[in-house]
């Protein structure tokens, strides 16, 4: 049964989200939520690292955090699914062990 | 399903608590259960009753207060970590012989093994930090 | 620098909310108001994303600050600098960010921007200057 | 010469008030003198009277209070910060109607001013944080 | 999984010192071991930092609890994972690391490694077979 | 009067060196405490940007922070000083204003 990871930090500040990436396995989901939601913005210098991730990982971000930080849906990368708290809760049941990248 | 959750940052410095609690608020509104709520770390700090936050913000210990009598949470501050700190409930006030304690009675304190055993019965273990 | 007065800078380097870093650091801009110093505000990496427009904290339940940062410019705070090469790294313009503005007394109290797009090399001379700097 | 330091990170959890405490110690051993400590951010919790760390590690609070009484240190703790974080003393907790107190008397509370006027009156302001 | 025991794996991947994660995560490692759990330890990123040899805590006045590392053998916990990338990256080799070991009791208490080199993609598959991963 | 720029943060970790090598003039000095000192290292993926600022700018390491992470100065980029904490207080008092990069 697939894994849960989820980042928090900035990826322009810290190497978490890096991290996560490149010890997560195919098939895995990965959720973006507190600071870490600015990583899906299009057209920022990680934005290739996420695209690559897209194509063999689920990507989703944290709505609310998103709305916070003064962004939307459309300002997001394609293929990055947004999710609420509910949402949010309905990952952590579906997948056997969630992973916090701190 | 039931869910133990593990704090590791104080109030207001950082999001953690307050992501904890709108997950734990959401996930007992889907009729999950949360086995235990850990606070460790400077997560500790969440348990003060002495806080006195801006009229226009959040009391993120009251919040926490209110859901767990809602919903009957066990709340578990770590000792060792809240002694380091100075977070203490009335008896170990006295046992410690500190002329004062801080800690919300929406909480209650206890060891590690908590969070290990909270780990062990829930099925899903969430941490929260920085 | 001029009798007395020193150069404060505010280096605001930090994302908003996952910290509470931008709320306290304002509240402190906010005071130093009242000292008739040299105040200026930098911000650059993840601190661009302070002042970005729109912010909603509904769904969040985190406290909406954002609005404080145009209160800056009736604080005669009005020299805000915003670091170019941060912005573009983030995917973002000045499009993306709040108007800061002040109204100018020498002017018969025209709206003018406090803003000022720098580039890194910019913003180093800045720091250079400054006999302050308060980040965070 | 002299030094206001700006500490913005409780104790223990990182070592911002460690590396500002032996940096005090050691303007303070080279005849400068200290203008003023200003505690903000979670910094306010270096300030509690009640921690009670292991016996094999050091004692930050206890550390700082005996570097103040020494020399005669003005230690302040942001009245802001502080309340929104349960960090009260004896006048605040009376007035706020809050039942206990929790600062140590090496501390007092003040407002923000105090550290911009820190900034304006000592040679260097230096910041110790996260 | 065998009946009612689940792998928990302790991912340390920050420094020790500079907060104070490393320390009262190790506090957590040596409580688990009273809960007869299959326990392992990761240490990448950062982490690896957390188990260098000869740490000296005199001139900063930290608590030194590096040698609590040492003693985790004696506990029954003798799985430490640590990544070869995240070594490399910071110059490291395991010659810099300390020498974490157990005694066997399946074989007359010979004394045996408890450490291993993995790669980045080898932890990615360890860490997919975890229940339980309690990360700092 | 030359700038003193303190990091406080590993650069494996955080954005802050790489932040603060950007924003700092020749000249000036940069002085690495508490986890970012192992950003001194000889070999790390960060040691050619240490050597370009070594080139025209000052960098220093704090020595009691370097052994309690385990290395000493055997281990450190030639050119990067060592200092205690006494040298900590000189340097600050030497230099105009002091920037911590958090």
């Amino acid at each position: 049964m697939a894994k849960l990871h989820i980042v928090n930090k900035s990826p322009f500040e810290r190497n978490s989200l890096k991290s996560c990436l490149g010890k997560s396995k195919e098939g895995s989901t990965i959720l973006l939520i507190e600071d870490a939601v600015v990583g899906a913005l299009k057209g920022t210098v990680v934005a290739d690292d996420l695209s690559s991730a897209i194509a063999n990982k689920n990507v989703c971000v944290l709505g609310s955090d998103l709305n916070t930080r003064g962004f939307t849906e459309a300002e997001i990368l394609d293929g990055i699914k947004i999710v609420d708290y509910a949402g949010f809760v309905d990952l952590v049941a579906e997948h056997s062990n969630v992973q916090s990248w701190l | 399903m039931n869910f133990t959750l593990l704090i590791n940052e104080g109030p207001y410095q950082h999001q953690a608590s307050d992501t904890a609690y709108q997950f734990a608020k959401a996930a007992l509104e889907k009729g999950h259960e949360i086995y235990r709520v850990f606070f460790y770390n400077d997560g500790v700090n969440n348990a003060t009753r002495l806080a006195i936050p801006p009229q226009d913000d959040r009391n993120i210990t009251e919040n926490w207060a209110a859901l767990a009598k809602e919903h009957e949470l066990d709340m578990v501050v770590c000792i060792a970590a809240a002694q380091r700190r100075g977070m203490l409930d009335a008896d170990e006030a006295g046992r410690q012989g500190k002329d004062a304690d801080n800690i919300h009675p929406a909480f209650r304190i206890s060891g590690l093994g908590q969070l290990v055993e909270g780990g062990i019965q829930a099925d899903r273990l969430l941490t929260f930090g920085d | 620098m001029s009798e007395g007065i020193k150069k404060f800078m505010f280096m605001n380097t930090k994302a908003p909310y996952g910290t509470v870093y931008a709320l306290e650091s304002l509240e402190v801009v906010l005071i130093s108001a009242a000292f008739d110093q040299d105040v200026s505000l930098a911000f650059c990496d993840d601190g661009v994303f302070q002042i970005t427009d729109n912010q909603k904290t509904d769904g969040s339940g985190m406290k909406n600050f954002s609005a404080a940062y145009k209160a800056l410019g009736d604080y005669d705070i009005n020299k805000i600098y915003v670091e170019k090469e941060s912005l573009e790294e983030r995917g973002l313009t000045m499009d993306n960010l709040m108007k800061l503005t002040y109204e100018d007394e020498d002017d018969d109290w025209a709206e003018k921007t406090s803003m000022y797009l720098v580039t890194r090399a910019e913003l180093a001379d800045l720091i250079d200057e400054q006999d302050v700097t308060i980040s965070s």
